[in-house]
């Protein structure tokens, strides 16, 4: 509360930084964002949070006036030290860099992958007139600023050469470099580690104590909590909801707000949906129907109950408390890997251990959570389990018959018994098929089925409907089978990849990271999806992902993998709520904010 | 003789990033483009000289005229005469059809051919490849002019020969693209999820990855054509070109050169619809690629 | 010793300067007695002398050979030569010399076709009778052949040089004459300078002693364009082979002189090869003619430049008869009558004559390489094609390389056609064309396959008079029986075509025998240095 | 590491070279036509049959293939490629005096190339409308040009009409038309290839970074983006050397200057085998060099390849 309370009363006493009013941005005369104003005052925090699309990147960058040629930006105020919509190029460039510091969103990508780190810090010094001999020593002095280890060394390297935590230090740095009053962060902290984030987090907010303004650009709320003064909910373009962050977060009155709040998974929404979509209204019993397909092949479309609201579905299924306690040990083990092992050989011709010694157990019905930092071989762990990748020691079984380790084409008629929902969904589609032609693919060929010739297609009346109950089952409009999967939203896109892995009406479903991707609230949608298609189905899951909240909200039992090796195994209360490697418990203590739990 | 197919540069997989979610959404609706309509309008009226020259040709190609040679553009010779007082439009309209069979058939003999290359080493595994990206070497490291040469020394001058020899020298360039495509197309995870789906290899194999393979291909063939064309054009430089009196734009424009200061008709002319319809193929060439990348983004 | 040339020079021209020469095509080897090659006496005729020089009445003068004498049976010609000249390297011109000189151009291995054609028939042998005199021996009376030792096929090398081997003597061959050769640059140039011990000019020369520019650069400029548009901006002094298409913009250019020579020659024509079924039959071969529009299609090709020629040897031959320079004139429906009465009176569905189902098809190969077949031969040859095509007589073009042509030369059934030429500075040449004796050694220059008795009594009657009268109506009977015959289609005469600057440079002139363009002469204006 | 690297470089350019040499000289044994008569001075000489028989036997043209093929490799090991049949000259002497003005010829195309392709994309590409549509026109334009004509039109507007420049010349002014005869097409295809590297650049978030840090946008475009745009080019530029000798066979003739390319057509029409294969040689020798310049130059551009290269070529 203090440093808050600090800053609170320097905030009235200055006068503003930044001043918006009225700000409208369209693009072809469509406009994306439509009357957002605020206010920053020296040494004061806003954050702006939303989901994807709402229009906080396209707010940040008219600040700068940098929306591009095809923007038509309007505004009463906009007013950054000089008004942004009558500013000379010449005077906007003095002002960018100089008195608005901006990271970019994609802190991976935002550093000109040919240049040396240190040139790129140096840029700002350069561009606004610092001389040549001082610039080394500056740019040394900014990066141990940032808390970037032997700096005189990350200044000559490149941008490749840093990890994703050191090159957003170094995005910061770059923005520090002449010292703005007002520094704009577009999410700061996206595709880091938990770690990391933290990391970045702690920087940011001594940078705060050291008198500068921060626009931090979010759609993580927790993230927001933990830094801002003020809050702008945007929504659609729009703000939906602002005012002070422990208000607006505490008591949101915006039924959005409420929504993103809610849709933040962790070990206490265990068993609770977390989107306010109704669920899924799946009931069909998957073996049944592999029985009936077996004979008929006509219209076996996958039925859709009559009625059947959200209201009871919202509540925890019966099976997962079961499951939460001894329960999958008793039930049947569908998918058995042992000892497995892998080697690649890199780039300097030696053979380098990515996944080493990791075994597990996954049975019907059951979720199993792999949670690890970024490269810690846990998609290549998945790509065992589905052998799309040779074990280089160990082995894996299908329902107790070997699964690698034999020629694929043994395997080839059973694997559609296990499917994959790929890390990244749209590239896992072929860019030249619409969303149908996709789905059509990975469902059973007639062929198959009737052992008969090629005639199939033929009843395409009834692939048609198996699509469309497809789409319906994963929540989608049918008439989607129509676009293609570049058109589509990321929850879209996932959704899809998700219809495909249920085509094959598999017994087990690889996750590799099925949400990350995507922001809270289609997270949300999606999660709720799986569970509802769980508890219809009764598939076992393998459910990967960097976030240990969502591993939490969704797993029964929790493996923790570090440097290719498992660290740590258990149930996921057992390993979240009391974890016993160093690494799990660096990994908790840097979850953001166990407070916000309570206010969800 | 520069501009023979271009080797691939990366193999593009840029083109794949996805753009920001929604971002693709908004795209444009389709507006027509008078650049594409006079594109297709240029390939469709080479075409149909092609097809049916006497349509469009009010001259006979081949008939000489003494009195009348080098006779300025007029009413009766809209694009003038040569040097045998033949009707330099009736040639051009004429001359279509030779230049498209040598253009396009140079292009699929060398696409045929990078094909095998290309799939041999993008899907033939290490030592396949290895020895296909050497192969692939020493063809660049081959003059193709003596390549070409060499060929129409053995086999004696033909169109076939041309085509050949022509294709031959753009095969590398092909290959090499085609087997760095297949290489990132085999990588992906669409194919990782055929291959999840159970599919046999011969129909991933003909399903996604040869058509993926080819996609950025389209601007690269079109492109191909009108090189092609220029690049017979050049053999016909050395003596080695289309037999005369055969109407054909390179040769004509060979044939041109010589008296470009009295009659620069001859070489106009003929010029102007090389470029034109290599710009032309280009321009479609273009936008059907985009259209396919985009993946139909109607 | 150096004479003071300048002196002897016109006001306002200048001693000294290098002059650059440009010209189409480049020989394989300088030494013009290996092979023989047009290109090869254009170079040797500026640092090679001959015995004798020809004038342009065909008479000739003394060169190296300050007088001979010819024995009554015109079989012994003894030469007797300069005293005090020597070649570039410092040899003595000597009888020895000379006979060395003939030795090595009869010698087969010296591979020079000039020999074999003018000289084997012949020769017998060549001796010194003292140190400056040269006997040389023939089988049988020959008239012609002090004009054919005027060129420089026949240019006389230092023995020591031609001692080091072929290819050293290709490389850089000796001489006597008004320049050394100094450097080859292949692809780009001859570089030579001034002989300035040069005491050998010959009796026709307009002047005596050293030549008057101190170098003088022989460039390779292959293209028709770069070639007159160097002479146009003054980067070159003098082209050979002005080409067709720019006569017109020289002639309008008052600094461009053109200079045109008709050789003495079998002229440009297109050879029918009489072992081919249908050219066997003279109706056929007529028809040919007839059809052909021959006068038409020259002077379409070659824009006026060039004039007809439709006789077996062209107005610069010596006993050239003007009856029969245009025999055959232009008429389609005689062709076709002829080809009727021949046989050829069917039709195929692309109204192509054919007998008993046989097409009348005439394969013509000629050289791909654009210096070879210049674009003017490439459209006679078309208009040839067209013209032909009207009566029913399909002529096919075949473009073909060099080695493929060497291997059609001696191969009868590989061509129907052929184009050609023969540069020769006698009468003479038709009997090498047209020649039992040239047919039976088979060695390519007979491309009709044909020879006639009456002929070859005719021309070897006329070789062995020396009586002018007898020799016009030998070689007049001899024109008639050629024309006759119709074995060939002649189509324009041969021509050296000089275009000069004449701003920059004066006095070059064109020797008869070859057409060779002589140098020795030449002297730049005041302001002539294009450099 | 880097010895090793060095060697396997050395090692497959060996490979290369033999490969090239082998093939040439099977493909040239197809070649229709006498050797021997093109030793005896080609299409205007007349030896006799004994003279013939001498040649073949003394060149050993009557052995079979194989072992003629033995004699050849045995010579190719020590560098002797023989001596040509038409220019009766040591090959190596031939290439190494004509190889030098092709070089020079190739490497200020190769100069031109760039400049034109770098001036055009700078300029026009990724801008929208007008600017960006007329630069794609020109390079296509540009590179459909063909030599032959090209250089002719170059020749006759600049050298003979206007006479800005010489029509021959040996100096550097001479140099210049045909460089740029060589170097539009070759500029045009470049710029196709840098325009569309240049516009995704242009859509990376880097620029957007840099330009928010003040900087100008034309000093981001040279600075940063053309460097990204220039790699695929550079990496083309190897390939764009080896091809330009094949465009300087009728440079070469146009503009008469002296060079591999017209040595390469005349001895391919007169069957001249060992100055075939001394040219190809030669010209594969280039190649082989100009990649490894490009590619020494394609890490100058982007230090990433540091560790790259000598990898996957
Ligand atoms: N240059 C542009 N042209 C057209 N539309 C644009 C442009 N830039 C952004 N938009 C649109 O503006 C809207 C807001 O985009 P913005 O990038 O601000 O979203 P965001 O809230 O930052 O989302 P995210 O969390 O994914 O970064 C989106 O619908 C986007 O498609
Ligand atoms: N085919 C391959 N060849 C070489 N190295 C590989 C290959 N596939 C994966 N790796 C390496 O193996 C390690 C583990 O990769 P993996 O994709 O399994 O990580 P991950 O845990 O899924 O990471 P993320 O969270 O980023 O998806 C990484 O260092 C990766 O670079
Ligand atoms: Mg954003
Ligand atoms: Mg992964």
């Amino acid at each position: 509360m203090t440093p808050t309370a600090a800053r609170a009363t320097a905030r009235h006493a200055a006068p503003p930084l930044v001043a918006v009013q009225d700000l409208a941005i369209a693009f072809d005369g469509h406009e994306v964002v439509h009357d957002v104003s605020f206010t920053l005052r020296p040494g004061q925090c806003v954050g702006i949070v939303g989901e994807s699309g709402s229009g906080k990147s396209v707010t940040a960058r008219a600040l700068l006036g940098l929306n591009g040629p095809g923007a038509q930006v309007s505004a009463t105020t906009l007013d950054v030290g000089v008004d942004v919509l009558t500013a000379s190029e010449q005077a906007l460039r003095e002002v960018r860099g100089r008195r608005l510091g901006y990271v970019l969103q994609d802190a991976l990508v935002s550093l000109d992958p040919l240049r040396r780190v240190g040139t790129e810090i140096a840029e700002p010094l350069r561009v606004h007139g610092v001389p040549r001999a001082e610039r080394p020593q500056r740019v040394q002095e900014l990066l141990a600023s940032v808390s970037v280890p032997e700096p005189a060394l990350r200044a000559r390297q490149l941008p490749s050469e840093l990890s994703g935590g050191l090159r957003q230090r170094a995005l910061i740095a770059a923005a520090l470099a002449l010292d703005p009053q007002v520094l704009i962060a577009d999410e700061p902290t996206t595709a880091l580690d938990v770690t990391v984030q933290a990391q970045i987090l702690e920087l940011l907010q001594q940078n705060l104590a050291a008198g500068r303004a921060l626009i931090l650009i979010s759609h993580d709320l927790s993230v927001v909590e933990r830094l801002a003064d003020h809050v702008l909910v945007m929504h659609h373009g729009r703000v939906v909801e602002e005012g002070p962050t422990s208000q607006v977060l505490a008591a949101p009155q915006d039924p959005y707000t409420r929504r993103l709040l809610a849709a933040i998974p962790s070990a206490g929404s265990r068993g609770r949906r977390l989107s306010d979509l109704p669920p899924a209204p799946i009931s069909l019993s998957p073996r049944a129907e592999r029985a009936r397909a077996d004979g008929t092949t006509g219209a076996d479309e996958l039925a859709r109950p009559e009625g059947g609201t959200g209201a009871d579905a919202a509540r925890r299924p019966v099976g997962r408390e079961q499951a939460d306690g001894p329960g999958p040990a008793t039930s049947r083990p569908v998918l058995v890997a042992e000892g497995l092992s892998k080697s690649y050989r890199g780039p300097d011709g030696r053979l380098r251990r990515v996944v080493e010694d990791v075994s597990f157990q996954l049975c019907a019905g059951e979720t199993l959570g792999i949670v690890g930092e970024s490269g810690s071989g846990k998609s290549t762990a998945a790509a065992m389990a589905l052998a799309l990748t040779e074990p280089t020691a160990g082995h894996v079984t299908l329902d107790g018959e070997p699964w690698t380790g034999i020629p694929e084409r043994r395997r080839r008629p059973r694997r559609r018994r296990i499917a994959v929902v790929q890390q990244d969904p749209l590239s896992s589609f072929d860019p030249r098929w619409t969303v149908g032609r996709t789905l059509a693919d990975a469902l059973p060929s007639v062929r198959r089925e009737r052992g008969t010739g090629p005639a199939r297609d033929g009843s395409g009346g009834d692939r048609t409907a198996r699509i469309a109950a497809l789409l319906r089952a994963v929540g989608l409009d049918p008439a989607l089978a129509h676009r293609h999967p570049l058109t589509l939203s990321g929850g879209q896109r996932q959704r899809v990849a998700i219809a495909r892995a249920l085509a094959t009406d598999p017994e087990v479903l690889v996750l590799d990271e099925p949400v990350s991707a995507l922001d809270v609230s289609v997270q949300a949608q999606v999660l709720d999806l799986l569970a509802d298609l769980q508890q219809a189905l009764g598939t076992a899951h393998l459910f990967i992902s960097h976030d240990l909240g969502v591993i939490h909200h969704v797993s029964d039992r929790v493996l923790v993998m570090q440097h290719g090796r498992v660290v740590e195994s258990g149930t996921a209360d057992e390993v979240l709520h009391t974890p016993r490697h160093p690494y799990t418990r660096q990994l908790v203590a840097a979850l953001p904010h166990p407070e916000l739990e309570e206010i969800a | 003789m520069t501009t023979l197919a271009p080797p691939a540069p990366a193999p593009a997989a840029a083109q794949e990033t996805a753009p920001a979610p929604g971002r693709a959404r908004r795209r444009r609706p389709a507006r027509i483009r008078p650049g594409l309509v006079a594109a297709g309008a240029v390939v469709a009226v080479v075409l149909l000289a092609a097809l049916v020259p006497d349509l469009l040709a009010p001259h006979d190609p081949l008939e000489i005229s003494l009195s009348e040679s080098f006779a300025p553009p007029s009413a009766e010779h809209v694009f003038g005469t040569d040097q045998s007082g033949r009707d330099v439009y009736s040639r051009v309209v004429h001359g279509a059809r030779q230049s498209l069979v040598i253009g396009i058939g140079a292009t699929a003999i060398g696409l045929a051919g990078a094909l095998v290359l290309g799939l041999l080493g993008g899907l033939g595994g290490r030592i396949a490849d290895g020895a296909v990206t050497r192969v692939i070497e020493v063809l660049y490291a081959f003059p193709g002019i003596l390549l070409a040469l060499i060929l129409i020394a053995v086999y004696g001058n033909s169109a076939v020969t041309q085509m050949v020899a022509v294709g031959l020298a753009t095969m590398p360039g092909y290959a090499r693209m085609v087997r760095g495509q297949v290489l990132v197309v085999r990588g992906s995870a669409y194919v990782e999820a055929a291959r999840a789906l159970g599919h046999p290899p011969v129909r991933i194999l003909l399903r996604t990855i040869l058509p993926n393979a080819f996609r950025p291909l389209t601007v690269l063939v079109t492109l191909g054509i009108g090189q092609a064309i220029v690049w017979a054009a050049a053999l016909g430089f050395l003596g080695m070109g289309v037999q005369p009196p055969t109407a054909e734009w390179g040769a004509m424009l060979n044939a041109g050169r010589t008296y470009i200061q009295q009659a620069w008709w001859m070489d106009l002319f003929p010029g102007l619809t090389i470029v034109l319809f290599t710009l032309s193929l280009t321009v479609l060439g273009r936008h059907l690629q985009r259209a396919t990348d985009a993946g139909a983004l109607r | 010793g150096g004479a003071a040339p300048a002196a002897e020079l016109p006001a306002g021209t200048r001693e000294g300067g290098e002059l650059i020469f440009a010209t189409d095509r480049e020989p394989t080897c300088l030494d013009p007695h290996n092979s023989g090659d047009m290109p090869q006496t254009y170079i040797a005729r500026q640092y090679l002398d001959s015995l004798v020089s020809m004038r342009p009445d065909g008479s000739v003068v003394p060169w190296l050979a300050e007088s001979w004498e010819i024995s009554e049976d015109g079989l012994v010609y003894d030469f007797t030569l300069k005293q005090r000249v020597r070649f570039h390297d410092g040899e003595v011109l000597d009888a020895d010399a000379v006979v060395a000189n003939f030795d090595q151009i009869m010698d087969p291995a010296t591979q020079s076709s000039t020999a074999l054609l003018y000289l084997s028939p012949y020769f017998v042998s060549s001796e010194s009778l003292s140190e400056h005199v040269v006997r040389v021996t023939l089988k049988r009376p020959y008239s012609p052949l002090l004009t054919v030792l005027a060129q420089a096929f026949f240019g006389i090398e230092s023995p020591k040089a031609m001692g080091r081997g072929l290819t050293a003597n290709c490389e850089a061959p000796v001489g006597t004459g008004p320049f050394k050769v100094v450097e080859w640059r292949r692809n780009q140039e001859v570089v030579m300078v001034r002989n300035e011990d040069y005491t050998s000019a010959p009796a026709d020369a307009r002047h005596q002693g050293p030549a008057y520019v101190e170098k003088l650069t022989w460039r390779f400029l292959k293209d028709n364009t770069a070639r007159y548009g160097a002479l146009r901006s003054g980067a070159v002094h003098a082209i050979f082979n002005l080409p067709p298409e720019q006569v017109p913009t020289a002639q309008a250019d008052d600094r461009v002189r053109t200079q045109d020579f008709v050789h003495s020659c079998v002229p440009f024509a297109l050879d029918l090869n009489t072992t081919n079924t249908a050219l066997g039959d003279r109706r056929v071969r007529r028809a040919l003619v007839h059809a052909a529009d021959a006068p038409g299609i020259v002077t379409s090709a070659y824009a006026g430049v060039f004039p007809y020629e439709g006789n077996a040897i062209s107005t610069g031959t010596p006993f050239y008869d003007e009856a029969y320079h245009q025999p055959y004139p232009y008429d389609e429906a005689r062709a076709n009558a002829l080809l009727d009465e021949a046989g050829w009176t069917g039709r195929d569905e692309d109204g192509v004559r054919t007998r008993d189902g046989q097409r009348l098809t005439l394969r013509l190969p000629y050289a791909s390489d654009p210096g070879e077949t210049p674009p003017a031969d490439l459209t006679i040859l078309q208009n040839f094609q067209a013209m032909e095509r009207r009566v029913g007589v399909d002529v096919q073009l075949i473009p073909t390389d060099a080695a493929s042509l060497t291997a059609i030369r001696r191969d009868p059934t590989a061509f129907d056609i052929r184009a050609g030429y023969w540069n020769s500075p006698t009468a003479g040449v038709m009997y090498i064309k047209f020649s039992q004796e040239t047919y039976e050694i088979d060695n390519g220059q007979n491309v009709s396959y044909a020879y006639d008795e009456e002929l070859d009594q005719t021309l070897l009657e006329a070789a062995a008079t020396t009586d002018p009268e007898r020799q016009q109506e030998l070689y007049s009977r001899a024109q008639e029986l050629l024309t006759d015959q119709a074995w060939h289609i002649p189509l324009y005469p041969i021509q050296t075509r000089l275009a000069i600057r004449s701003d920059l440079v004066a006095d070059i002139w064109i020797e008869p025998s070859e057409g060779e363009p002589v140098l020795h002469d030449a002297h730049l204006l005041r302001d002539g240095d294009p450099r | 590491m880097l010895a090793r690297r060095v060697l396997t470089t050395l090692a497959s350019s060996a490979l290369l070279l033999w490969a090239v040499a082998t093939i040439v000289f099977f493909l040239q044994h197809l070649v229709p036509g006498d050797p021997a008569l093109t030793i005896l001075g080609g299409a205007s000489a007349n030896p006799p049959e004994e003279t013939l028989e001498a040649v073949r036997a003394q060149y050993g043209f009557d052995q079979p293939v194989l072992v003629q093929y033995g004699h050849f490799l045995a010579g190719l090991l020590v560098l002797d490629l023989g001596e040509s049949y038409t220019m009766k000259q040591s090959v190596v002497s031939i290439v190494a005096e004509q190889i030098t003005p092709t070089l020079q010829l190739t490497g200020a195309a190769l100069l031109i190339a760039w400049a034109f392709a770098i001036v055009l994309t700078l300029a026009t590409a990724g801008r929208p409308g007008r600017w960006g549509r007329l630069g794609a026109a020109v390079e296509v334009v540009c590179a459909a040009l063909p030599h032959f004509w090209l250089g002719v039109v170059l020749l006759v507007v600049f050298a003979v009409v206007l006479q800005w420049l010489p029509v021959v010349d040996d100096g550097p002014a001479g140099l210049v038309l045909p460089a740029l005869t060589l170097g539009i097409p070759l500029g045009g295809f470049l710029a196709q290839v840098t325009r569309d590297e240049f516009d995704a650049a242009l859509r990376q978030p880097f620029v957007l970074s840099a330009l928010s840090r003040g900087a100008r946008p034309g000093q981001v475009r040279r600075r940063q983006v053309l460097r990204h745009a220039a790699l695929p080019g550079i990496a083309l530029s190897g390939w764009g050397l080896g091809s330009l000798i094949s465009g300087a066979v009728v440079v070469e003739v146009i503009f008469s200057r002296q060079g591999i390319g017209q040595v390469l057509v005349a001895a391919v029409t007169a069957q001249d085998l060992p100055l075939v294969i001394g040219v190809t040689f030669v010209v594969a020798v280039v190649y082989v060099v100009a990649n490894i310049l490009s590619d020494l130059a394609s890490v100058l551009v982007d230090p990433r390849l540091r560790h790259a290269i000598g990898r996957a070529s």
